[in-house]
């Protein structure tokens, strides 16, 4: 925790000309770091390699899952839910945040039933996730649907609230319609926040979509973890959740390439564009 | 629909009233401290009229600017329109906030902004254009449209919210130092653009400034408020010809006359000294 | 691989054939329906199988009693449980069983080489894990410390799944722990010793899980069970005759070690439930306090 | 708005759902639905006869360290974070990948290193609730006004204050948002973590409810959960109302009326 | 350390030289839009002088300010302070920005504002709180301490920034438009509160401002920049008396002079003319 505060290199305002790293060579560099962590600890005994396998052997089991159809079948029933269960969740977040948060009266309605329901775990739910639809890949939807929902939600709430008084009251006084109010004032202020709520929310959408496959077994990468858990296949495990951890890299570095595009005007992005 | 005329001025009698303020107050409530920034203000402006309003700094311009566009409820007494009671703020009307900065959207370019309230009162397309362009022409801009507020300077971001003003062809125009950031010599040019506008449309203009040479030369009455909890000092008539010029406007004995006058007032008012009433 | 999965609900039958749903987990003790699938003893009693897989209970219960599927495996103590909540379960056929042999079991509670834990009785106050607290591992290895005259109420059960349980000896986490195959296997390969098979201890030959249905199913389609459950026998007796293939088929729906196969214990796969085995089963929930009053077996049973 | 007002607010949707919710299940055979009524008969003796001590409050003393080790980290590492681009580029993947580890999968690693004692526990929930808090604290750090910004370094304030001053306060609106999340977050994972080498806790009386089909027993779990969560946001809203003060009283300040 | 005198004008040689800006040149780059904002500009200020800062709006005045104080890099030129060249905030500077709004932290009350940067110098207690006392009464402000900036209107807000840079007694003090939101009496009040200021600690001072008046009343040199891409047009060597009062300087002929020879330069430079060089 180092550079605290300092306004970093290639911000371009402090004197030297520092120019750092492009982004994606550092990643991978901190994904190096983590490899050679993964291969070393079991190597040098820091852990029992039985229970953490170094990861040459993981990219072994990972070579030999790449061979099968079933593998790919699995990634891609995973990914469907997934996308599908986060679209719903974006969707049904940011409308319901824009619409409870806009108007302050729903909101205060609403408070103590939203936090009510929140922090009830979806892995609670599964039974009844399971009475309804049974044990294909509805349930899981459910799941991932109910648990990422109120990540979007409550960030787009914050989002909304985060509106500046005088360009609200500039969009007022030139009488705008609610709508064109939410298009053009609330939607981008709340970007931001929603970006956060989107990469919370994959996140969320992800594991549950896994955690579902895995419990309920409904297809997908989760139920081949399930199946590798309760073989004793450490490695395999481990291959596929190497995969699963992959897609949320991949998820974010989308994320943000949608941000660099979305928020070009937002001081974070415009600050360390502009020199 | 006519009201008790207020301070010395006597206005011109034939003209309809547009908006009357009647025994406004405003106390901002906050924890611990509640600040009575208007006490008590009534004064009515003509249909078509260009009012400037003075007074020193934290007087309550902008509070009362606020509660007339309907963006602030009074605590008491009542805002007049048209003959409706203000509770919202009203159609056709323009707002130019003295935190110009914060009022334009910076997700949006300068040509964006400008354009938005004229798409949002429906204006056809070629029209919008027309008048986009020519009001950002008039600022003196037309080559930044394509540049987001944040990369102007302060001056060009005051002038852009102006252009937005300007473009929307409001009824009712509230001015709330617009020129603060510009210099001498496009405050002049500004200063001649609201004048043709409001000639040139009948848009009836309420100016906040702090300049009393501006305040007198745009106006044809100047309000002079005193110092906060407010109320209305005087009423003062600018009894100069409608025709005004930069030069010779500003070289008439009687613009000295009433500049020295609202000077003088503003100067006690910032004493501390209030009517006798 | 194991099933394709196909998202058609319910028993629409296809080609003249019933589909039928069954969730099980992806363990050793299923390998009769998965070799009795391929062998063809569901075609020929015009059932196609469709196999799910879960992780528990927490899922295959409700989905059996909702109809979502028409058969479930469980072990017993989650069913005499279950039945003694009131819910509207059928067994109708058994799954697996002990094998009967004391330390030649496919499950046991294992310790460290150089644990001085000698027997089952050394466990009183020790730390056990067993992978679902409150079921059939912890009363059974209660019932097993018992029979070798230790003190069954003071020892601390922890629950920890079956893959983290050899770890978690290792570190010195828990002193022992109860695992079944392929764990067993693995424990062994690592030099861990077997103190006790609790099952063996619990009652001679006995049943631990089975296939059910739900009340519902039960009466709404009994030539549906009955098909299923003649196919199941065929598949036990099949498994119990074929060792080999057994040990072959789980390579297709489990990701076993290979290597490991050979030296697994596999359990027995019964023609018939003991139904004396259930009733101590029942027995030790009601002293443990798994449930408080004995359900009637053989409304649960077929 | 006045208290009466207020108060009929904040009660009425919930009101009318518990009336929904109980008619609805008013004459249920389903099992797994069981009446409302039910459930609220058996709420009492299920959790304050015993396990209110013996599994509430060990779980809400995991929850809490969790809660406030995980808030630490996310706000110190992503105030970092956020400050440094060379930092974030390089440990953004990472955390990525991280945060998109499933806790069941996660909690035998963590095992490996941690044991299975309540560190372990403590651990899972940091290892859910951080994310929220460090993404949030990252965005906010990044957008912090431009002005402010310089003000701060053109009167050289040191790095000590700037953090405290300029960075943290700023971008407190946004972390408020993130450890707002993480709350919820928190008592999920609780329940997870509790899923692991437990003998005790809500987490774990619920899931033993579940598998012993104790229906009624295990929705009085759920609704705790809720009750839990209601209880915490409402801690956490006074908190939050009291820190916020000005930003609350900037965003009313122009709206008010 | 010495340079190139730089338009007409002479300064006294004796005086020992505090910033020199040299062959400075900015330009923005952005996305498609690339802003050349200065293109070349090169003077020095002397230890201890006011200078003054005019030219239109846009010119890059905020620009120059931000990269002498440091907060902006350069694209070519260098600016060097008391003979070392600026990569960063230097010591002992204040700045008053154009965006007072947005340089005031509103999670801080007004007192804790202007106390924050003596608190950051570690100036004991005692102190800090004579300066700040002092700063906010010197402002018209005392009575607001415990207001948080948001609750203060426009001109309230930019004395709270003025009064924070007063406190802190800097050696070099950069204010952009410092005056734009107050009234005509307290700008008079601010304008001697800076002079005194500057005589008495010997501060020096840049001072950016439209009004061309308050430049040659305050400065002892008024520079004015060209239009963008900018250039100095002419330095101006303010040669009135050092003591210097609101109503008999500005009354002085060499006042009027000074002022109509300024006003013609901005003016020229708006319509775009640039020094021959
Ligand atoms: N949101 C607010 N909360 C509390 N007090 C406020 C608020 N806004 C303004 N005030 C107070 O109300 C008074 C009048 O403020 P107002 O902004 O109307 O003054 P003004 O005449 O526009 O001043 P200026 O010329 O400096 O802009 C001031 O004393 C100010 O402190
Ligand atoms: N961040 C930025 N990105 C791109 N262009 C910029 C940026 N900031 C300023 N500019 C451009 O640089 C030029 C000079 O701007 P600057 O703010 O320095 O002018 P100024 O003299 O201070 O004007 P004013 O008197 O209106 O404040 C302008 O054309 C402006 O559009
Ligand atoms: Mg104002
Ligand atoms: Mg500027």
């Amino acid at each position: 925790m180092t550079a605290v505060v300092t306004a970093g290199p290639g911000r371009g305002r402090s004197g030297r000309r520092h120019r750092a790293l492009p982004a994606w060579l550092l990643g991978a560099i901190g994904l190096a770091g983590l490899v050679a962590v993964v291969e070393l600890a079991p190597r040098t005994g820091l852990v029992d390699e039985r229970y953490l396998p170094p990861f040459s052997a993981m990219v072994a089991a990972l070579g030999e899952q790449a061979g099968t159809a079933e593998f790919w079948q699995s990634l891609l029933e995973t990914l469907r839910g997934w996308a599908a269960g986060l679209a719903i969740a974006m969707a049904g977040g940011v409308l319901l945040g824009i619409l409870i948060g806009g108007v302050p009266l729903v909101r205060a309605a609403l408070n103590s039933t939203i936090e009510f329901l929140r922090p009830i775990p979806s892995v609670a739910l599964i039974p009844l996730a399971v009475l309804l639809f049974g044990t294909d890949m509805r349930s899981t939807l459910l799941l991932v649907v109910y648990a990422s929902f109120w990540q979007v939600l409550v960030q787009v709430l914050y989002g909304v609230q985060d509106v500046d008084p005088v360009a609200r009251e500039t969009a007022r006084s030139y009488r705008f319609r609610p709508l064109t109010q939410v298009r053009t004032v609330i939607w981008p202020t709340a970007l931001p926040y929603v970006m956060t709520g989107f990469r919370l929310g994959a996140a969320v959408a992800l594991i549950l979509e896994i955690t579902g496959e895995l419990i309920i077994g409904s297809p997908g990468l989760g139920k081949q973890i399930a199946v590798a858990q309760t073989s004793g296949a450490v490695a395999s495990m481990y291959a596929l959740v190497i995969v699963v951890g992959l897609i949320g890299v991949l998820v974010n570095v989308a994320a943000r390439a949608i941000e660099r595009r979305a928020l070009r005007w937002h001081p974070s992005i415009r600050r360390e564009t502009a020199s | 629909m006519t009201t008790t005329p207020v301070g010395a001025a006597a206005r011109s009698e034939t003209v309809a009233t547009m908006l009357d303020v009647r025994a406004l107050k405003k106390v901002y409530e906050g924890r611990g401290r509640s600040v009575e920034a208007i006490r008590d203000l009534t004064f009515t402006v003509g249909s078509g009229e260009l009012v400037c309003i003075v007074g020193p700094s934290g007087a309550g311009k902008t509070t009362l600017l606020r509660c007339i566009a309907g963006l602030l409820d009074s605590t008491s007494g009542e805002v007049v329109l048209e003959g409706e009671r203000v509770t919202g703020p009203p159609p056709g009307m323009a707002v130019v906030f003295q935190e110009y900065g914060r009022s334009l959207f910076p997700w949006m370019t300068v040509r964006q902004n400008v354009e938005l309230p004229l798409k949002e009162k429906k204006v056809p397309k070629a029209e919008r254009r027309r008048l986009v362009e020519e009001a950002l022409e008039a600022v003196g801009l037309s080559d930044v449209h394509g540049a987001h507020p944040w990369q102007l300077s302060g001056g060009m971001q005051q002038r852009v919210a102006i252009a937005r003003a300007v473009a929307y062809e409001p009824h009712l125009l509230l001015m709330d130092e617009p020129f603060a950031a510009v210099d001498a010599q496009t405050r002049a040019d500004l200063e001649d653009l609201v004048r043709s506008l409001w000639r040139r449309l009948g848009v009836t203009v309420l100016f906040v400034t702090h300049d009393i040479d501006e305040s007198v030369y745009l106006g044809r009455r100047v309000i002079v408020l005193s110092d906060s909890p407010t109320v209305v000092l005087e009423d003062v008539v600018i009894d100069l010809p409608d025709e005004r010029d930069q030069l010779t406007t500003r070289s008439l004995p009687r613009f000295a006359e009433l500049r020295a006058h609202v000077y003088e007032l503003v100067q006690r008012a910032k004493g501390g000294h209030r009517p006798t009433s | 691989g194991g099933q394709t999965p196909s998202t058609s609900p319910g028993t629409s039958s296809s080609a003249g054939a019933t589909t039928v749903k069954v969730s099980v987990i992806p363990i050793i003790d299923v390998a009769p329906i998965y070799l009795g699938d391929q062998q063809g003893f569901f075609a020929e009693e015009g059932l196609k199988l469709e196999l799910v897989s879960a992780q528990g209970g927490a899922a295959i219960v409700p989905a059996v009693v909702s109809g979502q599927v028409e058969f479930g495996f469980s072990n017993f103590t989650s069913l005499i449980i279950a039945k003694s909540k009131g819910l509207p379960l059928k067994v109708v056929a058994p799954g697996a069983a002990s094998t009967g042999i004391q330390g030649k079991d496919f499950g046991g509670v294992v310790v460290k080489a150089d644990s001085p834990l000698k027997t089952a009785a050394d466990l009183a106050g020790k730390r056990v894990a067993v992978n679902t607290l409150n079921n059939i591992n912890d009363t059974t290895v209660r019932a097993s410390i018992r029979a070798a005259g230790g003190d069954a109420k003071n020892v601390t059960f922890t629950e920890l799944a079956f893959p983290d349980m050899l770890a978690a000896l290792d570190k010195g986490n828990v002193d022992a722990v109860q695992v079944v195959e392929p764990f067993l296997a693995t424990a062994k390969k690592n030099g861990d010793r077997v103190i006790a098979s609790n099952y063996v201890d619990t009652a001679p030959d006995l049943t631990i899980a089975g296939y059910f249905t739900s009340q519902q199913t039960a009466t709404a389609k009994p030539d549906l069970v009955k098909r299923f459950t003649s196919a199941m026998q065929k598949s036990l007796k099949y498994a119990t005759d074929n060792p080999d293939a057994v040990r072959k088929v789980l390579l297709t729906y489990t990701k076993i070690d290979p290597a490991l196969t050979g030296s697994l214990t596999l359990p027995t796969y019964p023609a018939e439930i003991n139904s004396a085995s259930l009733a101590t089963l029942s027995k030790l929930a009601l002293q443990d306090g798994l449930i408080q009053t004995a359900p009637d077996l053989s409304g649960l049973l077929p | 708005m006045s208290a009466g007002r207020r108060v009929l607010l904040l009660l009425a949707v919930p009101v009318l759902l518990v009336v929904a919710w109980w008619t609805a299940t008013a004459g249920s055979t389903n099992f797994f639905w069981p009446p409302l009524s039910q459930i609220a008969g058996t709420f009492g003796e299920t959790w304050f006869t015993g396990r209110f001590a013996a599994d509430v409050l060990p779980s809400l003393a995991r929850l809490l360290a969790g809660y406030l080790a995980a808030v630490a980290l996310g706000v110190g590492l992503g105030t970092a974070i956020g400050s440094s681009p060379t930092l974030r580029g390089l440990l953004e993947p990472v955390l990525e990948f991280f945060r998109a580890i499933p806790p069941p999968v996660l909690v035998p690693i963590l095992m490996l290193f941690a044991g299975i004692g309540n560190g372990m526990k403590v651990l899972v929930i940091v290892s859910g609730c951080v994310w929220p808090v460090l993404l949030n604290t990252v965005e906010g750090v990044r957008a912090l006004d431009e002005v402010l910004r310089d003000t701060a370094r053109s009167y050289r304030m040191r790095r000590r204050s700037r953090l405290i001053h300029l960075v943290l306060r700023g971008a407190s609106p946004q972390i408020a948002a993130g450890a707002r999340q993480a709350l919820s977050i928190g008592i999920i994972l609780m329940v997870i973590s509790e899923m692991f080498a437990a003998s005790n806790g809500v987490g774990f009386t619920i899931i033993q409810f579940q598998r012993s089909f104790a229906v009624p027993q295990m929705w009085t779990g759920i609704i705790l959960l809720g009750l839990i969560g209601i209880v915490l946001s409402m801690i956490f809203r006074w908190a939050e109302a009291r820190l916020l003060r000005w930003y609350t009283g900037l965003r009313m300040s122009q709206r008010e009326g």
